[in-house]
């Protein structure tokens, strides 16, 4: 499949982001933010940084690149779509996605190895892992607490729609502890951790994460 | 040239763990008296001209889709007197 | 009224405020004999700041001079470039080199700690970038009073937040570092950092304004009236009433900015549209002008006017002097200009053509129409002042010596010697560092093989080959204080072990020498038995110095710290998947001590 | 109980990447004639009884030493009426 990567102004995990695409056995085509082109790719990551220095609130300033209104509208057809961190919180900006990120609880930026769970795999990033996994990922935010109302919260358990959860500490005030939610069609995922970083032996915190590369392969054969 | 202040208040329903980090370290200061804070931004924006309605009704917009997120936050506008 | 070259021709005994901006009488006397005059203020003021203890090396360059005789090759290949370039670059096989340089930014980062912290990482990831090189990884040296001394808590956390924040936003691995407490360094922390960058061979690029008619271009963020507190006084003299709006002396870094930076000057380089370069750093265009016209053949022409201004109040020696961060100089082709400015477009970054290389041998800058600086540009980069400062070795270091280590009480049987132990673990120096590298990201570019808690960082350079440098940066200032010679030595050698142990073979060497005031001859010399130290045994191991940085002053009152020469050493390893990590690894494994 | 609002923004010769990143924004979102942007920050505290001139020295005092870092901003106080 082709998966498009998004670079913004302060992207930083997008050449990242591109290696765990070709790892995941896709090919990674690069899309540029200030273009209306998503050229034809089959799938999108909008990968973590600092887009626009996260000066104002983290993705307030990219959700309005040009890109962004092609994926808004490829989401609402079904497009799978997965943001890392700031892609996440590009996403939440966007209204893909319910709730927001909020500074973390602690105040600090935090980059430490996660554990989580894998809490739905029935979304296109997530079918190749069993519900219930728990796998270790790279996490690193400043502002990853993840907040919405109560009856948003309430709607997105009900629905099924947490897709991770920490595990152990939570790393930052998520509410509910939830590390990633999916949208009510399932195809948008948001993931705070960083799975890009966890696909190799050599680098990062091991090979936990590659199953959001490679869980495309396993939905398009289901 | 006239200078418009849009405040953004994280909603008092939210999470605010600036304000409360804040709100915590006054009584280590010394400071007592203080029953809750809260931590939010402000803009000041120069304007070109006057601060016509149409010119706040456009800053209003501003505040509305870029400066704050109504998910978590309000947000005020009005023209500071002494700019 | 505008002091240009012509009135300082005419007026020459004009007062002018040389000791405020910190030039002895005979340095400026110099000044006058160079120029045949007396110095037009702007003159003046890129004297005095190129002149600096900082920028000049006034008093350290006849100690640094004998890194020079130290074979200025490594054990696999030749070196690049060397010191006097804004970092060493060494090859390292396969058509990669490698370049990095450690650089100190201790009193900003007493003033305020964050913004100081965060522009020491911004400063020397351009030097890095200016050598035509990706950043890669930057590591971050650091030293504090005691952990619960009040200053302490009040830089601590600043500091480790602005390593953290400039270097997490610009997306490079923190990949090691060092926190040191000791009392020394109360009200002067020291704040070292560190960067390294890969570049293939034909990428190299050298700060030097070659070919008349090239273009001069200033890219990156505008000019405001960062950290020139001290030359206001030069420019409230041209100000008729009033004098300027009061001037900030720290700078405030923007790392979105200095990201874009980078990304865009890889791709200028890429494009090959980019014959000279140089960052902008302490001096700013001071520094930018007079060294890209010294290095080069011919001389240079600006305008000052065009300089796009954050503060439009600036008068031409504060632009002269500004230390606004995030900013470059590019030499150009005419006819590259076009495609150049279309690059910087594509990234946001302005950029401006502000004037062009010239056959006059002479350093030129107008503003409004006039002329305000006239001079040689070497005689502002390269020929200031030399200090042969008085050295001796303090009486006080026999006692000093003579207080050995065998005196110290021993702990004798089972429980003390447990009790010992815990109290090391608990230590500030030896405990566990991750309240600090939790705050910085080791992960970003998903190359990073080694960082905490291992003893060197390292990086993989080629996915497809394997191929990896490893760095690491040591010093134990109490060992310098006891001997500064051995002291230096042992930092060295320290370094050299932890890039080795991870596996990689040691190559080069970067050091950062912060010591107190040259003034005082027992601080000299430190400093000079700590140079004779490094060369010898740099020679000894054979391995060249490549670059580094020197500071001084660093003293609260008249108490100087802990000479601390921070040694870094960078390594290659052929095949990063063989690199060792620190620790045991499974149960069951020997345990072998090696050495004495 | 009264509400007491502490603004804290960059002063003005000091960069302000932040403000900087806002302005940069406006014209892609269609908004001109706005000159210029700076972003600092808006605390609410909320204090026990009246606010009287002691509890507003007080308050001054927590600005000066926690809530603004002098050497980059500046901070003014104010009783909120509507509070
Ligand atoms: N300021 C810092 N920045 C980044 N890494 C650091 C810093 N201080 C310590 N470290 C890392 O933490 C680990 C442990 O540090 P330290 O206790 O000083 O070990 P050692 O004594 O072996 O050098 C090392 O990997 C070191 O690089």
């Amino acid at each position: 499949m082709r998966v498009g990567v998004v670079t913004f102004p302060g992207s930083l995990d997008d050449a990242d982001a591109q290696r765990a695409v070709r790892i995941g056995g896709h090919d990674a085509v690069p899309l540029w933010h200030g273009d209306h082109d998503l050229r034809q790719v089959d799938a999108v990551v909008l990968p973590g940084g600092f887009s626009y220095g996260d000066y104002l609130r983290c993705g307030a300033i990219s959700r309005f690149s040009p890109v962004m209104a092609e994926v808004v509208e490829a989401a609402g057809r079904g497009l799978p779509v997965l943001g890392i961190c700031n892609g996440f919180q590009i996403l939440c900006e966007s209204h893909l996605l319910p709730g927001a990120l909020i500074r973390n609880d602690h105040r600090k930026f935090v980059c430490r190895d996660q554990r989580l769970r894998i809490e739905n795999n029935r979304t296109p990033w997530t079918s190749s892992y069993a519900e219930g996994a728990e796998i270790t990922i790279v996490l690193k935010n400043g502002e990853g607490g993840y907040v919405a109302d109560q009856p948003t919260l309430d709607r997105l358990e009900g629905e099924g729609r947490v897709v991770a959860r920490y595990l152990d500490d939570n790393p930052n005030g998520s509410l509910r502890d939830i590390a990633g939610v999916t949208n009510e069609r399932g195809n948008v995922v948001g993931l705070m951790p960083h799975p890009e970083h966890a696909v190799e032996e050599l680098t990062g915190s091991g090979v936990d994460g590659l199953g959001f590369f490679t869980s495309l392969v396993v939905d398009a054969f289901a | 040239m006239a200078r418009v202040v849009v405040d953004v208040m994280p909603k008092p329903e939210i999470l605010d763990p600036q304000g409360k980090a804040v709100h915590g370290a006054l009584p280590r200061l010394g400071f007592t008296g203080v029953t809750d804070v809260r931590q939010g931004k402000r803009f000041e924006l120069e304007v070109e001209g006057e601060a016509s309605e149409d010119v706040l009704a456009s800053v209003r917009e501003m505040a509305e889709t870029l400066l704050s997120n109504p998910v978590i936050e309000n947000y005020s506008v009005r023209v500071e007197d002494d700019a | 009224m505008l002091d240009t070259v012509s009135h300082a021709a005419q007026d020459a005994d004009h007062e002018q405020p040389w000791a405020e901006l910190g030039l002895k009488s005979d340095e400026y006397a110099r000044i006058r004999e160079i120029l045949g005059r007396r110095p037009t203020s702007s003159e003046l003021a890129m004297y005095s700041v190129m002149w600096s203890e900082h920028c000049s090396y006034k008093s350290s360059k006849v100690h640094l001079k004998q890194f020079g005789e130290i074979p200025q090759e490594t054990p696999v290949g030749k070196m690049l470039a060397g010191i006097g370039e804004n970092a060493g670059v060494i090859d390292i096989g396969q058509g990669y080199a490698v370049t990095f340089k450690i650089e100190s930014h201790n009193h900003p980062s007493y003033v305020e700690p964050y913004q100081g912290a965060a522009t020491g990482v911004g400063g020397i990831v351009r030097d890095i970038l200016a050598m035509g090189a990706r950043p890669v990884a930057v590591m971050d040296p650091l030293r504090f009073g005691p952990l619960d001394a009040d200053d302490t808590h009040r830089v601590l956390p600043g500091i480790v937040a602005g390593v953290g924040g400039y270097g997490n936003c610009l997306g490079l691995p923190n990949i090691g570092g060092e926190a040191v407490f000791d009392e020394s360094y109360v009200g002067n922390p020291l704040v070292n950092a560190l960067c390294v960058g890969v570049l293939r061979h034909e990428d190299l690029h050298l700060a030097k304004a070659a070919g008349t008619g090239n273009r001069v271009i200033l890219y990156g963020a505008r000019t405001g009236g960062d950290g020139i507190g001290g030359v206001s006084v030069l420019a409230s003299e041209t100000f008729d009433e009033g004098g300027p709006a009061k001037r900030p002396s720290v700078q405030v870094g923007d790392p979105f900015m200095e990201k874009l930076l980078i990304e865009c000057t890889l791709e200028l380089f890429a494009a090959g549209v980019v014959t000279g370069i140089q960052d902008l750093g302490g001096a700013g265009l001071s520094c930018a002008t007079s060294e890209l016209a010294s290095a080069g053949d011919g001389g240079m022409h600006v305008d000052l006017d065009l300089v796009p201004l954050r503060d439009s109040t600036l008068a031409p020696e504060e632009i002269l002097m500004s230390e606004s961060q995030e900013r470059m100089m590019a030499v150009v082709e005419p006819a590259d200009v076009a495609r150049f400015l279309e690059i910087c477009a594509k990234w946001d970054v302005e950029a401006t053509d502000i004037g062009e290389v010239t056959d006059t041998g002479r350093l030129q800058i107008d503003w409004h129409g006039e002329q305000v600086v006239d001079v040689p540009p070497r005689s502002v980069a390269h020929d200031g002042p030399t200090y042969h400062r008085p050295f001796e070795r303090p009486e006080s270091q026999d006692a000093l010596q003579a207080d050995r280590a065998e005196d110290l009480p021993r702990p004798s049987g089972g429980d003390e010697l447990r009790a010992t132990l815990l109290r090391l673990l608990a230590s500030p120096n030896l405990c566990d560092k991750s309240w600090i590298t939790d705050q910085y990201d080791r992960y970003v570019r998903g190359n990073t093989v080694l960082a905490q808690p291992s003893d060197s960082g390292m990086v993989r350079v080629d996915e497809e080959t394997n191929l990896g440098v490893a760095v690491a940066t040591d010093c134990n200032g109490r060992f310098a204080r006891l001997d500064p010679y051995a002291g230096a030595q042992l930092a060295l050698v320290e370094s050299y072990r932890n890039v080795a142990t991870g596996g990689a073979r040691p190559l080069a060497v970067s050091d950062c020498l912060n010591f107190g005031s040259p003034e005082d001859p027992a601080v000299m010399w430190q400093f000079a038995e700590a140079c004779r130290g490094l060369k010898d045994a740099c020679v000894e191991l054979g391995i060249p110095v490549t670059g580094g940085n020197v500071s001084l002053y660093n003293q609260t009152g008249t108490t100087a710290i802990l000479p601390t020469p921070v040694v870094a050493v960078l390594g290659v390893i052929e095949d990063v998947t063989r690199r060792t990590p620190t620790g045991f690894r499974e149960a069951g494994h020997e345990i072998v001590l090696l050495g004495e």
